[in-house]
């Protein structure tokens, strides 16, 4: 097994299925000669041809909406968005027809598009190419939306992604492309959409996260072990349909709740985690269900000193966990 | 009253457009069929029988006419709500409309659990439909698309509103079906009303047809009056799609007969005079007044035909109307595929 | 002081800005002639003239993008959006551009527009004509979020929503226009965005609620009390920015924490509630953070059975009280 | 090597267009200036002084010239990313611009809050921009709309690159202006490429102008490397909104000199050739010739222009440098209006 990175794993996901597949079709701005502007389909127009790699017009809510008529009649579509910050324009075909197809078909139309998006904050990305959208999506009945945290996970649940017979958002941490490595077998295998899995057993509080923040939650629960601590770090993975019965397992364990996430927190997607911890772990827990999120600003700004005030470093989540502890 | 050169003439109408009197006949049969169905479900949306309506009545003329060229079976629709003609033609039955309309568990477009008017059916290749006005544009030139892909020779034909090409979709829509070229023929349906709002604050030309060229490609306009002109263009953009040159967009004009639905009542900003227009232009006096002149239809064989469709749509509705409603906990299915 | 309905408030306080204020303009779709498709509009154009009554082309994203340019110049627009669930192609708009001009340009433009939008299920509105799409927006830092649910309110805070520098997304439960009636002020008057309100003081347990489930909840209440449990209702009307304060002094003093909401459960408004009771109250907490909310599925069927499987009606608020009030 | 009778002709036309010599030398100015401080923000970057550079080498031409009618108080500008001369001519200054490619607490745009290249300035009228593409053109469409309704007689002027026109926005704000009549110009700088992908994967026609039909609106089409005309277009179409008379959609064809952005590497899809060509239709390099030919200029006036352009560059850099960085917990000012 070699050590890639996260981008290559998402690269190989889409060569191993194209190759395979002749139904697997990509779609998205620039993601033909150029390979995509992360490089995540670096290769295929020259490999599989300009049909079935198709530079798009700058035009997001034809993309999500070509996409789906694509899956209606058979194909397999991976739909990039250059940034997850540019999917809003397509948020209406998403929400309104991809998620609500075979729903309101009563079954017998399907959707399965996989929409791709990188999301998240990294060095001066500014308000408008760092946002984290999950909230707004893994609210809507219908779509799935996965996160994965390391590069196996990005090439198995890429995979699950395209063979899954509904839609897909499949979120990609920006920050992760080039520094986040990891064994990654060179053939075919998946990852299931669906569980959350411990990556860290602890015993003294239980913390959630996905994506980057999964990255510096681990970094910051091997500080606190120097301490002390014991942190049961646990990867959501799936945000939707989300795996409660993983996490109420782990509440039950450790008795106290930390969630972090990026996004700003407000009704940001912790929320849920929160929630449904304060109504179905409730008499596990033994001090409040916290929360360690973004801001509640519209974005992270660019200037360095702004970008750090809003960004969540394993300091401060080492600093939220002390805090849970000490109840 | 029609003298016998006019009437060779006239005759020679359908006939040069390669259409058989049979062909004719039939397509009377749906239009008129559409508007009786059409009335039905006003009459028993009033009796309380259904909650809603939302139909096509004066759009009839051109969607049989335009669905004519297809190929029933192997082609895709990717229907409006007013697509009522449509629909039948490609392959509904009037049972299955009715199905919709009192929200009956086998309702085949959503189990009833769409509104009426919001038409689908995997086996006539008919695409689900939704309320957003715009969004099935995309979504037919994506069809369109795998269809060249795949090289199965589907041509898809989209509907919509005038209305609807003021959407982003439609614009985003045109232009990836001309740089692609798929095999699609882009409908709208021009009755110069978005419910109340006339033509002329939607868009400050006198027609969508002149959109094409913007898209490079051709854009033809027919009077939805006039049957066989909206089949001979239909046609025409059929064969074009076919000969793998790509999208066509093609304007009907037509008379939007009623309210926009069963919650609006037009008189209060339809002028008596406007609607009295209109009426003179409705597609299903138009083609009978041809069928008549050429001597395909008079008053027995009409008689004949309103007779049969009464008795079908009589049949229909007391067949849907014994469809059991669906069973609440089924609500909770087909969330995502099920084994 | 005349009693009147939901939609007649409204209706009173566009006449009454567009009166006394020339910068204010409603735009949208069958708002001129027709009076809007709920009658909100009604007699506007025949008062004010089609240059500040538009009706637009159908086109939500512009009537979005339109009003934000013209609030950048000097106007008041009102947006209104035919139903909630077709603001959605707006979304890009509203969330990229309304809510962030502010924040971007470092405070010197502001985006002073109202955006409403008739939401929630009424009686065979189905799928798409009954969307609750109030998580989505109140996720959005930078836009104001209200769900007026009495006459009074809907009044005074459509007013408060007119005059603010900031845009505001104005929520009315289409359920209420016609069957809400309460007492309305001839005359001016507002009501701040901001606080929330206790409807109806009780000591067993809190209910929190919003449009028309406040109503539900509130008859769910007189019900409960006649079998001896008394619940305290409060009316959130703002859900964006959150009276935390009023929340968390009700829970301290009920000690349970019942929030009811019509939207699908799943990181729906709610959540949010919740999570804030599970971190800032959790020591006030005898029972878990309940939700009544609509099931997870893509929005509300039409057939009846369906429809009533989907509602929250006072019964199962009435259910869920007893539940709780039973730990 | 120019005739007498040549350059007689030439002289005419800056002239015959009603730009005096001083007009002419101050838009020469102004191209040249817009391009040095694009080299130096690159060059900074480059450096490690600043994190990301995207600008408009090749689009200053038609920048400056379209700005030229404008009423620099009272106008409107909602710029994009690529508008860095259009911005030094509303108002702008060298030091403004690089006060936010340091992200400093004084950049008038934002305060450090935006990337390099999101510009805006209440002072100058010059709206606030975001990144998403195509949003700016409904609200230059609400502004137009809004000083129509207030009778200030105030213009807006938008700027977009064709790939954005590929976006609903676009043509939802072009139906509206021309419904309208908004005095608007839509200006769309046209340099075949959306950052990676060529103009036939965008759009099956080969210009943008050509759109203008179908929203009932005039569409023009000028060279980019031809500074005059593209003034000549603009003045039309300012006086035409002046007037009364609604938008005008122009097109200004330009080369893309560099890569899309510093973050962005042109070779791996423009080959050497394509980067030759493009190098030839250089606005700097056509209107000096221009200037020289029309005897306006020469080898000692450029030097000195250089010369000050160089200084003048020199000495913004150095005060936005010296600039304060905002302070971290700014950070959470401006979410709403503050008293
Ligand atoms: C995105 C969206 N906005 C608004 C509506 C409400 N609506 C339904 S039909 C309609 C008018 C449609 O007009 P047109 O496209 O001309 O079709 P017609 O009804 O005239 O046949 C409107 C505004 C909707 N369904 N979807
Ligand atoms: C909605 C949206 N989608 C994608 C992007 C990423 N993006 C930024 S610029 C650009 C290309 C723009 O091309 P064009 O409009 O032709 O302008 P040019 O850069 O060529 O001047 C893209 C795809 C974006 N900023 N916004
Ligand atoms: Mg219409
Ligand atoms: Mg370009």
């Amino acid at each position: 097994m070699a050590e890639i990175r996260y981008i290559d794993a998402i690269n190989q996901a889409h060569h191993e299925e194209m190759a395979q597949d002749a139904r697997v079709l990509v779609l998205g701005e620039d993601v033909g000669r150029k390979g995509g502007v992360f490089g995540a389909t670096m290769g295929l127009v020259e490999k599989f041809g300009e049909d079935r790699v198709i530079d798009t017009p700058l035009a997001e809510s034809s993309i999500a909406g070509v996409a789906i008529g694509m899956a209606c009649n058979g194909l397999l579509p991976i739909a990039e968005f250059q940034f997850a910050d540019f999917i809003h324009p397509a948020f209406n075909q998403i929400v309104s027809e991809a998620a609500r197809m075979r729903y309101r078909s009563n079954g017998v139309y399907g959707c399965p598009v996989v929409f791709r998006a990188p999301y998240g904050g990294s060095h001066g990305t500014a308000l408008y190419h760092s946002q984290s959208i999950e909230a707004f999506y893994a609210h809507v009945p219908g779509l799935k939306v996965v996160a994965p945290s390391t590069p196996y996970d990005a090439k198995g649940m890429l995979k699950a992604a395209i063979r899954d017979p509904d839609p897909v958002l499949f979120l990609e941490h920006k920050r992760m492309y080039r520094i986040v490595r990891g064994e990654v077998p060179d053939g075919d295998y998946t990852v299931p959409i669906g569980p959350a899995v411990v990556r860290r057993p602890g015993r003294d509080l239980s913390l959630f996260a996905y994506g980057w923040m999964l990255s510096e939650s681990l970094a910051a629960a091997e500080e606190m072990a120097r301490e002390g601590i014991e942190v049961e770090v646990v990867d959501i993975r799936t945000l939707a349909p989300l795996d409660t019965a993983t996490i109420l397992k782990s509440v039950a364990k450790t008795n106290r709740a930390l969630i972090v996430y990026e996004d700003n927190q407000f009704l940001g997607y912790g929320a849920e985690i929160a929630a449904r911890i304060a109504e179905e772990a409730f008499f596990d827990l033994d001090a409040p269900v916290m929360r360690l999120a973004g801001p509640d600003v519209p974005g992270i700004p660019f200037a360095k000193p702004l970008e750090e005030w809003f960004s969540i470093s394993r300091g401060k989540i080492a600093a939220s966990i002390r805090k849970l502890a000490a109840y | 009253m029609v003298s016998a050169e006019a009437n060779t003439t006239v005759e020679a109408r359908h006939r040069a457009l390669g259409l058989s009197d049979q062909d004719v006949l039939e397509m009377y049969y749906y239009i008129a069929l559409a508007r009786g169905l059409d009335d039905r479900m006003w009459v028993l949306q009033r009796a309380g029988k259904a909650m809603f309506v939302i139909s096509g009545p004066g759009h009839e003329g051109c969607q049989v006419a335009a669905m004519w060229p297809m190929d029933k079976k192997q082609d895709w629709f990717v229907p409006f709500y007013r697509s009522v003609a449509a629909c039948l033609v490609k392959g509904m039955t009037v049972t299955d409309m009715l199905l919709g309309l009192f929200a009956r568990a086998t309702d085949p477009s959503s189990g009833g659990r769409q509104m009426p008017g919001h038409y689908g059916h995997p086996r006539f290749k008919i695409l689900s439909t939704s309320s957003p006005v715009g969004t099935q544009y995309p979504h037919a030139v994506g069809i369109a698309y795998a269809s060249k892909l795949r090289r199965t020779g589907e041509i898809t034909m989209v509907s919509i509103g005038e209305g609807g090409t003021s959407q982003g979709d439609w614009h985003e829509a045109l232009n990836f079906a001309a740089i692609h070229k798929c095999p699609v023929l882009l409908i709208v349906e021009n009755n110069e009303l978005a419910i109340s709002v006339p033509l002329r604050k939607q868009m400050a030309v006198p027609s969508v047809a002149v959109r094409a060229a913007g898209y490079g490609m051709p854009g033809v306009t027919a009077d939805g009056s006039d049957v066989l002109e909206c089949y001979r263009v239909a046609k025409e953009a059929y064969d074009r799609a076919r000969r793998g040159e790509g999208p066509t967009l093609i304007e009907y004009r037509v008379p939007r007969l009623g309210s926009h639905s069963s919650d609006d009542q037009q008189e209060r900003y339809r002028s008596r005079e406007e609607l009295e227009q209109v009426r003179k232009r409705d597609p299903l006096l138009t083609f009978r007044a041809y069928l008549e002149r050429v001597g395909l239809l008079n008053e027995s064989t009409l008689k004949d035909i309103a007779e049969r469709i009464r008795r079908d749509i009589d049949t229909a509705t007391d067949e849907a109307d014994r469809a059991p409603l669906p069973q609440p906990d089924t609500a909770r299915r087909h969330l995502f595929f099920e084994e």
